[in-house]
């Protein structure tokens, strides 16, 4: 069973790798088995790690205890077992998502669909203000208190400037209400050099995650298939 | 002639770089490696956990992007059993868990580690908004059993631990935009201290939140994994993957530099 | 019902998220721990509507006998082996398991790595020095990538032994990273954000209404 | 054994146990207070007490509390000697407590402070800590607020020069002269998808021109409900230029949905066609690379956008022009005079002003020693 499954899936690695060459049938044929398995891989795990624990095993424990509640053998379990039943609420506004599979009650799921995004977005707007807005400012400015109480070295100290002029210019080239001409259109130049670097970083490092997952690949059938064969 | 040479077939191209990572493959090679700040800072706070801390180690990557999360998620393994620091395992990505489950398996009878009193694997949930709130309130609201449905409650380690609160670190390891909630989401809302190690494409972003402590410290991609694998004196995937990708990255530096001359020569003649 | 519904819910959830996090109150946060509880259970069945729509999609594929409408039916055969192993039996199941690592994973895994070729292809073919951005951009990817591999030092300090810094390819690459790729991507952080905040406040004031879709 | 014997040998030990904690002169721990933690639930109290001289010989502190009207009872465990704090987080709530410290040396000799005054957990309905949080929150959004109503109630608002945007007409041009088709991806985004709305309006003002020229213009799709979208939205551009005869419904077609094939199709098309202006505009993944290099290699003028930022550097590289993140959303905004978008543009660009303000004058302050802006921006507990 494990040799057979090193060889089937190396011959599905030089299917996929077969593309290089140019699209053919069986780059498509194992492109579509690889979509229908990875969904039908969520699926399952959607259904044991999120469905069961989450919705069924509660509500079934609340359902229980509310029969031995009612044959009178309550206990204080059973008692904190029947707030799953309160469950059902939520529940039945997930459940309002199969609502897609018929066209005249399809605008039922803006129900879940509004819970869902009202709340990632009453999340985000203290949480992004606080982490991404007031913490990063805050931190362009600590360097400069360390200045103050002269405990940075030069290199710091030139760092820390920099890293406060290509802020700004950086914000200065995504300020749509001005037109970029004279000193804002020199800071905004600035400020493209600056985003033009972080570009360029961003490339040499994906370059490097590239090249890290063919490693990874040529590795497995090198060493694993071809290794369990010589 | 440039003209030709400008327009050769990529395919020919393919070949040079298939060539080129798999002769370094079966003949590997090592070189000095340093290892940077982010690494080191990461590498110093895990090691100066007392013994009985407990972190959790979240594997926010699918089997797409397994190549540098993996040695990251091996050395730190490897670190916090032999420094009897626990690791709480969890997923965000629902193509996720068999792997990172038999990840942690493996590391942890390497180093002698047993489950339930060293290292937990709890799973997935879906959301990942609503579960990285929701384990700050309560880890078993969102969790009631581990991957396997023993019931938190009947977890050894788990016996002290509610929140975020018991929970010395957490290490995003990421293909995805997951570290930035972790930061966003537990680290500002509940004061979790993150750290991450994050494959090559989001490497740049994670710089400002290090320099404003939002993270403790991160793992460059194949570079990080290779650093940590120095720190603790135990060369592994990283160290051989960064090593086989020198070769890679010269033949790609070459082909740029070589397009680019080739395209300054044909302008100039055009002018 | 169709529409007011959905904003009052959207309206409300979102004040309720806003508010509990500026009170510490035990009242408010049992509210805001309910919400979370909520939204929790609610999650998992929205994986209902992409499944839906995939089922859809490749549906029209077969009935329209498009191009390639062979391959649908081996999505649905893949996705027909893994469902019905695994739901009954669960993702731990050996089987499961079993599928998952010697077809899922290959698969996936082996997709992505094409990308270091184009990557290598682009590199030769399109990554022009066209313009000042431009040239800039690749300077600073071939110092970058100079310096994560120990390639880069080991090149340093034979060619550049005269220089008096040693590791300087990844001592440069560093700084990059740490000061002006720092400058850039905290401008790109605030910017990202306040577009985040302002498109959330519009949600929740129902000015932004596109994700309740089409129709009446 | 005698008795006085045996008196004498205790009598020893207490005096020399009392001597050495009195030879080292061990003080009670001063200062003591407790008080309710500010910015909770309720569910914790906190004990402060002052710092001890470092030859005091201390080792450690212990926490002893006391409910009114019960026995004492120790809290926590062993506290390291330099500390001066403790959160006792296991109160019962409404129950008032009275806390002692509890000094102890090495030779675990102890010496303990007086008690506090007793002290309930309340729990505050706001954070105080959060303060400049909320400010700051209330003031962005009235800023967005008031620009929205601004741009709704038809004032001008003022967008700047996009360079990608301009070269719209550069690249049309070209294609009419060489008398080439236009390719316009959309990239793999979904309807819903803000990068892909974008895109869409672009295309709507580049099929305008089209129109005008008479330049076939080709759209291939990777989702069939953006399909839908795009040709009725195409179809209206041509009507609106009085050319509906233009239109032809076939160069908008239906691709394939997944990522590679994609792609590749994308390629066939533009090494078979040979457009002379390509449009890569939207949500792109790790395809993107793929085909701007095939739209490079036949020597197409080529101008890409998208908020997809790790696809940007290989657009920047490869393309002509890029419109970066959020210039393609401002883009949006101009194209489409959509109120909604042009006022959180200006919105967020008071954001952008602010911060810019609060970087300059904290630089300024904080040289000079003055932490007003970092404290109003620090997190809080």
């Amino acid at each position: 069973m494990e040799v057979l499954g090193i060889w089937i899936a190396a011959f599905l690695t030089l299917c996929i790798f077969s593309f290089l060459y140019r699209d053919n049938p069986f780059y498509r044929f194992a492109e579509h088995l690889f979509i229908g398995l990875s969904v039908g891989y969520s699926i399952v795990v959607t259904i044991h790690q999120g469905f069961i624990p989450l919705a069924w095993e509660p509500l079934s424990e609340g359902v229980n205890a509310l029969q031995s509640e009612l044959t009178s053998e309550g206990t204080p379990e059973t008692k904190e077992a029947l707030s799953g039943l309160f469950k059902i609420i939520p529940i039945g506004i997930g459940l309002l998502f199969f609502a897609r599979l018929s066209p005249r009650h399809t605008w039922l799921i803006r129900y879940p669909i509004a819970i869902l995004i009202g709340f990632t977005a009453g999340a985000a707007i203290p949480n992004v203000l606080q982490a991404s807005i007031f913490e990063q400012t805050y931190g362009t400015l600590t360097p400069f208190a360390a200045m103050h109480a002269g405990s940075l070295s030069t290199g710091d100290i030139v760092g820390a400037i920099l890293i406060t002029i290509g802020l700004i210019c950086t914000l200065v080239y995504f300020f749509f209400s001005v037109e970029h001409q004279g000193p804002v259109g020199w800071l905004s130049k600035v400020g493209i050099a600056f985003l033009m670097i972080g570009f360029g970083a961003a490339f040499g490092n994906t370059v490097m995650g590239r090249v890290a997952l063919l490693i990874h690949r040529v590795g497995f059938l090198i060493n694993d298939w071809l290794g369990s064969i010589f | 002639m440039f003209e030709k040479l400008m327009n050769i077939d990529r395919r020919i191209i393919f070949v040079l770089v298939a060539v080129v990572v798999i002769i370094p493959t079966l003949i590997p090679i090592r070189l000095p490696t340093r290892v940077a700040e982010p690494t080191q800072k990461l590498y110093d706070y895990i090691d100066e956990l007392p013994p009985g801390s407990t972190i959790i180690m979240a594997f926010d990557y699918g089997p797409s992007s397994l190549a540098e999360p993996e040695p990251m998620a091996k050395a730190v393994l490897q670190h916090c059993f032999n420094k009897d620091v626990r690791v709480i395992g969890i997923t965000l990505y629902a193509n996720m868990p068999t792997l990172a489950d038999k990840l942690m398996q493996k590391i942890a009878t390497e180093n002698g580690a047993v489950y339930g009193e060293d290292y937990t694997f709890l799973g997935y949930r879906p959301g990942a908004l609503q579960v990285i709130l929701g384990m700050g309130t309560n880890i078993a609201g969102v969790f009631e059993t581990d991957y396997h449905g023993t019931a938190i409650a009947e977890i050894p380690m788990m016996e002290n631990i509610t929140n975020y609160d018991q929970i010395d670190l957490l290490l995003d390891l990421a293909a995805g935009s997951s570290t930035e909630a972790w930061i966003i989401y537990a680290n500002t809302r509940y004061n979790l201290k993150i750290a991450a190690g994050v494959t090559g494409v989001i490497i740049a972003q994670m710089y400002p939140y290090l320099q404003t402590n939002q993270l403790v410290g991160f793992m460059p991609g194949y570079l990080g994994a290779t650093e940590y694998e120095k720190l603790l004196n135990a060369p592994g995937d990283g160290t051989i993957g960064l090593n086989t990708a020198s070769f890679v990255h010269l033949l790609i530096i070459g082909l740029v530099a070589l397009g680019n001359i080739a395209f300054f020569i044909q302008r100039r003649r055009e002018e | 019902m169709k529409r007011q519904v959905p904003l009052a819910l959207c309206f409300l959830f979102g004040i309720v998220m806003i508010l509990t996090q500026f009170s510490p109150h035990s009242y408010s946060q049992g509210v805001y721990r309910e919400v979370i509880n909520w939204n929790l259970i609610i999650n998992p069945f929205a994986l209902i509507l992409a499944v839906a729509t995939l089922i859809q999609t490749h549906m029209t594929r077969i009935q329209r006998r498009t191009e390639h409408w062979q391959y649908s039916l081996v999505v649905f055969l893949g996705m027909a082996v893994m469902v019905l192993i695994g739901i009954p039996l669960g993702p731990q199941n050996s089987y499961v398991e079993w599928l998952y690592n010697n077809l899922q994973v290959p698969m996936d895994a082996t997709m992505f790595s094409l990308l270091a070729f184009f990557i290598a292809s682009a590199a030769y073919r399109a990554f022009r020095a066209r313009t000042f951005e431009a040239t800039l951009l690749l300077i600073t990817a071939l110092i970058v990538m100079m310096g994560n591999v120990p390639v880069g030092d080991l090149i340093w300090n034979s060619v550049l032994s005269w220089l008096p810094m040693e590791d300087g390819a990844s001592k440069v690459r560093q700084w990059i990273l740490d000061i002006p790729n720092l400058a850039s991507r905290r401008g790109i952080i605030l910017g990202v954000s306040l577009g985040v905040i302002s498109q959330s406040i519009r949600i929740i004031l129902g000015i932004e209404r596109s994700y309740l879709g089409g129709g009446d | 054994m005698s008795k006085t014997t045996q008196c004498l040998i205790i009598y020893l030990v207490l005096c020399l146990s009392i001597g050495t904690a009195f030879s080292q002169g061990l003080a009670p721990p001063s200062n003591v207070a407790a008080v309710d933690t500010p910015n909770d639930d309720g569910s914790s109290i906190t004990i402060k007490w002052d710092a001890a001289p470092e030859d005091s010989g201390i080792s450690g502190y212990q926490i002893l509390r006391r409910i009114a009207g019960s026995g004492l009872e120790e809290v926590g465990g062993m506290l390291p000697a330099g500390s001066t704090t403790y959160v006792d987080s296991t109160i019962e709530k409404g129950s008032a407590y009275v806390y002692i410290v509890r000094a102890v040396t090495e030779t675990e000799a102890t010496v303990e402070s007086e008690e506090t005054a007793p002290v309930k957990g309340t729990g505050e309905w706001f954070h105080m800590g959060k303060i400049p949080l909320f400010f700051g929150m209330i003031l962005f959004s009235a800023a967005i607020l008031w620009n929205l109503y601004d741009a709704r109630s038809g004032k001008e608002i003022f967008v700047r020069r996009i360079p990608g945007l301009e070269a719209v007409d550069e690249a049309l041009g070209r294609a009419t002269e060489m008398g080439r088709s236009i390719l316009y991806v959309l990239g793999l985004g979904q309807v819903d998808n803000v990068a892909t709305i974008a895109s869409m309006t672009i295309l709507g003002q580049v099929a305008r021109r089209t129109a005008d020229y008479e330049t076939p213009l080709l759209v291939p799709c990777n989702d069939p409900i953006v399909l839908n979208v795009v040709r009725e939205m195409v179809k209206s551009s041509y009507l609106d230029e009085g050319r509906p005869d233009a239109y032809n419904e076939e160069n908008i077609f239906f691709l394939t949905d997944s990522q590679f094939a994609y792609a590749a199709g994308v390629d066939g098309i533009m090494i078979r066609e040979k457009p002379a202006a390509i449009f890569l505009q939207g949500t792109f993944y790790a395809e993107s690379l793929i085909m701007a290099e095939t739209g490079n290699s036949i020597g197409a003028i080529q101008i890409a956008g998208t908020d997809s930022e790790h696809q940007l550097p290989f657009f920047i590289a490869a393309c002509d022009y890029t419109l970066i993140g959020e210039e393609l959303y401002a883009a949006t905004a101009y194209l489409s005079k959509d109120p909604m978008f042009l006022g959180s543009l200006k919105g967020q660009d008071w954001g952008k002003l602010v911060i810019f303000a609060a970087i300059v004058l904290g630089v300024i302050l904080e040289l000079s020693g003055v932490n007003w802006i970092t404290t109003l921006l620090q997190r809080v507990r």
